[in-house]
């Protein structure tokens, strides 16, 4: 029999005022279950929970119910007192007869009925609470960053700084991401890789930072705190532990032609290869799909062929007979930072996209993208940082830059603006000015959007100082004629059509998130937005977490971010790793559901709507060990406790602690004003 | 409908299609007609979207589209400038604007005339037809000689057996050969008359 | 299969040529098909700016027909009555409202969709049989080393959400046409550009200048003809050359792609109405004959010398 | 409640009885700030506090009608806002599905209201109170239902096959 204590809080006058506290306590004590019902001025004082205390262990109270202000107030306030009192914290509520009741209303005998009303309901619930228990969860106090470009660097480094150790995954040779093919960064003009390399290596000889490179995340298993991550290690047919990175293996490789992947395709490397020569780690790897030796493999040809490499590296660190290698890793937290790739200007298109077939489908070889035109202005880029262009090395008298090619475009590309375009066509158009002084640099734009610290002036100094012409208009067609590119075009502001013929054009295409982002977001059970970048938690509140508790996001992985966005974001990733790690274990209110599996029909609707992905699919086996039936089963470590998966509940198999079906049923009964 | 109606939904029509336009001037720029109109399609797509129709409605732009599809085909924002254009000029012939240029007010009537009249084109019928239409009897005298040497000109029509279905479609969707009379006393811009 | 044929106007006039070498290609690649009954015209680039209802209703009355003698596929040779038809089938698709009026205005009910092919794909459906029919000639193949510029226009390609043929700004349909005939597509940047389409008579200034820039650009991407496909854009192209290049230059003809596929399998040039062009293909033709002759000949004198070997 | 039936308004005016499902976090905070703005509204309404929309069951509703209530208030996140990311589309899409068929019941979905207000939306949160009171007020006391549960025989086989229906929507 429930032995339920009703406290009623006159909040000074805040509640007595409009509401007779003693009346509401003594239709309390009469209420079915009730043992014990008083008033009081200020329950939340000492002299009040003493009170409370007192009557829990004297009236041997089973359930508490606080009649007083908003529990978002002093539920945490009343819960300890009970607890104090040796009662289960979760088997005191509070009844919200202020803010609810006495602030709203003036009618002081209506007000008192709804607070009685109030309490009773309250009492009707907790005589249906539980004890429950706070939910421990370990922390594993070790962090994985998955991409290793600028975002994925900073947040290493920052958590490694705290004092955690810091997996660092990335799919390339190197680390560095996009940020190590720039030429320049906006708005100072400063060098990228001048300011990026002592991080690659800050990172890469940082104590807590264990670096994977060649490597990608192959499934994610556990919940907050307690990640098991597998981690597919390609073959690099080159022992790291070994290779001292003289390069010598690059030197004899007879394959020189294969396009490099870091100069955009506009310069070439050996099949043997680091991406750049100031890589990290600078650890040589076989491209297997250029190698002579793996094609001949390929095409089931027994004779060893080639092996120069091997023969020229003097530490034997050549491996041809490596394969890939699947490593688990346990952490506690999970960033995701794995960057952007750019809207192809080539034919071939992913599904929704259409490519551009009146800019040539990229057929054009004078007619780059903005990631090309960094490696032609790149100190250590194939042209030596002189613009050349890609036809004919000649140098080039009129470039023409044409913003949002692939943005804001959504019947073609994507309906977003990528952000970072106009800053950095005008710093292409000062680049190039800089490095041609007689060469003219025409802009074609849309809008210049130029937010940011310092953003606005460095645009207008690419007008002001160097002479960049901004055209105001979308090109229509662009076109090899003989040995210039005609670009054809329409001036809105000065109403004429322009045609130019100019030797090289750069498209500045979308930023879109990397291939493969969404497989890796639904490895993570993460979401993402319908052009694959991941979603935040919130768009104001929680702009680096992700709806998966412990899982972090940083960078233009999330949406289209600039090097400062993308470092800053970074950071805040880093801030909440910490915060999670600064705990032995999490505490978890036990308002998590539970499945009854003895009446789940395994139909796994629950499965669908979590939005954390909390419910699994659970075999039940007999004592063969057959499998009879599957149930659905939820994760208390992985669940949020909003109660979705209970509301579609078919077969009501899931209860929710705290808001069990009992529970807001008896409430309704509460509230019942009639047989 | 009345046709006063018509014209009115015509017009809010392509006033809400064209209201999509964020006026890059991509359609401006491949406008192969571009160069010879006083407003170009952007232009013509921001008057559109303002409802500053009068100026829209007595634009030669109207009449010098050649819906080749450019516009609409490169359009980033899918506004399909072409079709606008259509309902444009639909609703000036509706309103028997008359700032369509005789030439091609004249083609468009004369063509439509012997549609309505043998259920194919005449093109014999249609080229005199044209010509008495447009005033423009001397110009591309020349060709018709050759036209006919090659046998490309029949001198007599070919009569559909069912040609009063023909023009009961005609009459159904409101058109009249008539409604160009009004238009098409425009100058021609810049034109060859 | 059942294919309808549906002429147009054009084709029984001023492009008299096109529908002569079609019906010749037709027979030649063995297609069947059957003429649509009392077929009425499309309405070509006059009806739908007067009225997007009798734009719509006048290719449909067609479509109507052609559904009615039992056809589940259609081809419309000329290009704008391609793009009428499919405009038409279009609409009616996506705009319930239009369907529900058409069959009032029409007085037939709706048609089931059919598939609407223009002669570029038809052709390309049967390239197999067109490479046959050349390497099945006895005679040296005459379009040998013919390098010529495939020019598509406006009204194949778009809009293309419509016709759903090929790519909008970078088709290649017609190449393949125009290689399985054992001639050279050359690669140039007009391809879809826009001919000036019904102005040749009412706004005549506009197409030569439009048209020269094809010729043009065709010309200095070495090409020795124009392949088209649309007697609008034959019209501008052939009967407005003179217009439109300059003394001393030789004028490039203008085929149809029936024509050029007609001649690659055999047919002669009278069969295809070859000579009504404008510009004469003529001295053209002699040139490429006798080039095939020369070939042919020494490609037989070694055979020749190694038999009396 | 303390003074009985549904007539008990002062002189004699009838006073509906509204209970509202508020999730924790936007409506019932937005509630919360209602009081400390001290935004007077109407005391018919009985707040019935849940984690989320998300948990609310169809019957939850149809069990406050039985019970006697005349009005009910159904209040979460803004769509997007949702604290647990979706719960809310789930809801939503349920009570879209519940709405028809409350009418197909005889349940007047004009003694339901179904609204979005924030943690911030004080002020909104006393118009639908002060809305509903006053929509309700204006239908009457809802007797349908009482009568139908009242009936003494056949009424088992109907009700269990609304039930069904619920969970059909549900689904």
């Amino acid at each position: 029999m429930a032995r339920v204590g009703v406290f009623v809080c006159h909040c000074g006058e805040n509640i007595a005022r409009t509401v007779d506290c003693a009346a509401v306590a003594e239709a309390l004590a009469d209420h079915p279950g009730v043992a014990h019902a008083e008033d009081y001025k200020y329950m939340c004082s000492d002299p009040g929970q003493a009170l409370i205390k007192r009557a829990i262990i004297d009236k041997r109270l089973t359930g508490v119910v606080v009649a007083a202000c908003s529990p978002h107030m002093h539920e945490k306030t009343f819960r300890r007192a009970a607890s104090q009192a040796g009662l289960n914290p979760f088997l005191c509520e509070m009844a919200n007869i202020r803010e609810h009741c006495s602030w709203i209303h003036e009618d002081r005998e209506a007000a008192t009925a709804k607070a009685t009303d109030i309490a009773r309901t309250i009492a009707e619930k907790v005589k249906h609470n539980v004890p429950l228990e706070t939910i421990h969860i370990p922390v594993t106090k070790r962090a994985m960053v998955i991409g290793g470009g600028i975002a994925g660097i900073q947040a290493a480094l920052d958590i490694a700084d705290g004092g955690h150790e810091v997996v660092l995954v990335e799919k390339d040779a190197s680390i560095g991401g996009h940020m190590a093919q720039l030429s320049e960064t906006f708005p100072t003009l400063d060098c990228s890789q001048c300011i990026l390399t002592p991080r690659m290596v800050e990172a890469y000889q940082h104590p807590n930072i264990k670096l994977m490179t060649w490597s990608e995340v192959d499934s994610v298993d556990g919940y907050i705190g307690n990640f098991k991550v597998t981690v597919r290690k390609k073959a690099r047919s080159v022992d790291a532990d070994v290779c001292n990175g003289c390069g010598d293996c690059m030197a004899a490789c007879p394959n020189r032609r294969t396009p490099s992947e870091f100069d955009a395709g506009l310069g070439t490397r050996s099949a043997i290869y680091v991406p750049f020569p100031q890589a990290v780690p600078n650890t040589p790897v076989i491209d297997r799909a250029n190698c002579g030796r793996f094609k001949a493999i390929a095409k089931g040809i027994k004779k060893e062929v080639c092996g120069k490499c091997a023969t020229a590296c003097l530490k034997g660190a050549i491996d041809f007979t490596q394969q890939d290698e699947l490593v688990t890793e346990e952490v506690g937290a999970i960033v995701v930072a794995t960057g952007y790739q750019l809207y192809s200007i080539g034919r071939e298109q992913p599904e929704g996209l259409k490519g551009y077939g009146e800019y040539g489908y990229g057929e054009v070889p004078d007619v780059i993208d903005g990631l090309q035109f960094e490696r032609l202005a790149s100190a250590s880029g194939p042209t030596a940082g002189e613009i050349r262009r890609p036809s004919d090395g000649k140098a080039p008298q009129t470039i023409v830059f044409v913003h949002c090619v692939g943005s804001r475009d959504p019947e073609k590309g994507m309906s977003y603006c990528s952000k970072i375009c106009c800053m950095y066509n005008a710093k292409h158009a000062m680049l190039y000015r800089h490095k041609v002084h007689d060469g003219r640099a025409v802009l074609f734009y849309m809008d210049v959007r130029a937010a940011g610290k310092g953003y606005d002036e460095f645009t207008r100094r690419a007008v002001e100082q160097d002479g960049a012409e901004y055209l105001r208009g979308r090109v229509s067609r662009i076109y090899r004629d003989g040995d210039v590119v005609k670009v054809v075009g329409y001036d809105t502001l000065g109403h004429e059509p322009v045609e130019i013929d100019a030797d090289m054009v750069v498209l500045a295409t979308a930023m879109r998130p990397q291939p493969g982002i969404k497989e890796l977001a639904q490895t993570l059970s993460v979401s993402y937005d319908e052009h694959g970048f991941i979603n935040e938690a919130h768009p104001k509140l929680r702009p680096v977490e992700t709806n998966t508790a412990g899982v972090f996001v940083a960078g233009a992985c999330q949406a289209p971010r600039d090097i400062p966005d993308s470092v800053a974001m970074a950071s805040a990733t880093a801030a909440k790793v910490l915060a999670l790690f600064s705990n032995a274990e999490l505490e978890r209110e036990p308002a998590v559901a539970a499945v009854n599996e003895a009446t789940c029909i395994g139909c796994l609707t629950c499965e669908r709507v979590c939005p954390y992905g909390a419910v699994e699919a659970k075999e039940i086996r007999d004592r063969a060990g057959n499998v009879v039936r599957m149930v659905a089963s939820i994760n208390p470590g992985v669940c949020q406790g909003c109660g979705t998966c209970q509301a579609v509940c078919l077969s009501k198999s899931i209860e929710l602690a705290t808001f069990t079906d009992e529970q807001i049923h008896s409430e309704i009964e509460a509230l019942a004003f009639w047989p | 409908m009345s046709r006063s109606d018509a014209v009115a939904r015509l017009l809010a029509e392509t006033r809400s299609a064209a209201a999509r336009c964020y006026q890059c001037g991509k359609c401006s720029a491949g406008c192969p007609m571009a160069t010879e109109m006083t407003l170009p399609p952007h232009d013509l797509m921001r008057l559109t979207a303002r409802g500053r129709f009068r100026e829209v409605l007595s634009a030669d732009s109207l009449w010098l589209c050649l819906t080749c599809e450019t516009c609409s085909e490169r359009c980033p924002t899918g506004t399909d400038p072409a079709a606008i254009i259509d309902g444009l000029r639909e609703a000036a012939v509706l309103e028997g604007s008359r700032d369509a240029p005789r030439a091609i007010a004249a083609f468009h009537r004369s063509f439509l005339d012997q549609v309505r009249l043998t259920g194919r084109l005449y093109e014999a019928g249609f080229f005199v037809q044209y010509k008495l239409r447009s005033r423009a009897l001397l110009a591309d005298i020349g060709n018709a000689p050759g036209l006919v040497l090659r046998g490309k000109l029949h001198p007599l029509p070919h009569r559909l057996h069912a040609v009063g279905e023909v023009r009961a479609i005609f009459e159904r969707c409101g058109v009249s050969t008539a409604d160009l009379a009004g238009a098409g006393r425009g100058p021609e811009p810049g034109g060859d008359g | 299969m059942t294919l309808a044929y549906y002429p147009g106007c054009s084709l029984q006039g001023t492009s008299r040529e096109f529908g002569e070498s079609f019906l010749a290609v037709v027979e030649a690649l063995h297609i069947e098909m059957t003429e649509i009954d009392d077929w009425n015209c499309c309405g070509a680039s006059s009806a739908h700016p007067v009225s997007r209802d009798l734009g719509v209703a006048l290719p449909a009355r067609n479509l109507a027909l052609a559904a009615e003698m039992g056809a589940d596929e259609l081809v419309a040779p000329c290009a704008a009555c391609y793009s009428r038809l499919a405009a038409a089938q279009y609409h009616l698709a996506a705009d319930t409202d239009l369907a529900a009026r058409m069959p009032g205005i029409l007085g037939r009910p709706l048609p089931p969709a059919l598939r609407i092919h223009n002669v570029v794909d038809l052709l390309a459906l049967h390239a197999p049989r067109i490479e046959e029919l050349v390497a099945a000639r006895v005679d040296p193949p005459l379009l040998k080393d013919l390098r010529v510029a495939a020019y598509y226009g406006c009204l194949l390609v778009r809009p293309n959400e419509v016709t759903g043929f090929d790519d909008a700004e970078q088709p290649t349909t017609m190449e393949a046409v125009i290689g399985a005939a054992g001639a050279s597509p050359v690669a140039w940047n007009m391809a879809v550009e826009c001919c000036g389409g019904a102005f040749s008579i009412s706004r005549t200034q506009s197409v030569v200048r439009l048209g020269r820039r094809i010729v043009a650009d065709a010309r200095a991407h070495g090409a020795q003809a124009i392949a088209v496909a649309c007697p609008l854009c034959h019209t501008n192209l052939d009967l407005r050359q003179a217009a439109m290049t300059g003394r001393g230059k030789e004028p490039l003809p203008v085929l149809y792609i029936t024509e050029l596929v007609g001649l690659a399998v055999g047919l002669s040039p009278a069969e295809l109405g070859i000579k009504r062009h404008f510009v004469d293909a003529a001295p053209l033709l002699a040139e490429l004959a006798g080039k095939a002759e020369a070939t042919a000949a020494s490609a037989a004198a070694p055979a020749a010398a190694k038999e009396r070997a | 409640m303390s003074d009985g039936g549904n007539g008990g308004g002062k002189g004699g005016e009838f006073e509906p009885r509204i209970t509202a499902f508020v999730c924790n976090w936007c409506t019932y905070t937005g509630a919360d700030l209602a009081g400390t703005s001290r935004l007077h509204m109407a005391s018919n309404v009985r707040i019935i506090r849940l984690p989320c929309t998300g948990r609310i069951d169809p019957l939850f509703i149809v069990k406050a009608f039985e019970r006697g209530a005349d009005g009910v208030i159904v209040s979460g996140c803004h769509p997007a806002d949702c604290h647990y990311t979706a719960g809310n589309y789930h809801a939503r899409r349920r009570f879209a599905l519940f709405r028809e068929l409350a009418s197909f019941i005889g349940i007047d979905p004009g003694r339901m209201t179904f609204s979005w207000v924030s943690a911030s939306e004080g002020a909104k949160w006393r118009d639908v109170v002060d809305d509903t009171v006053a929509r309700v007020r204006a239908l009457g006391p809802f007797e349908a239902y009482r009568r139908l549960v009242d009936q003494p025989a056949g009424t088992g086989e109907s009700y269990a096959s609304i039930e069904g229906l619920f969970e059909e929507a549900a689904r």
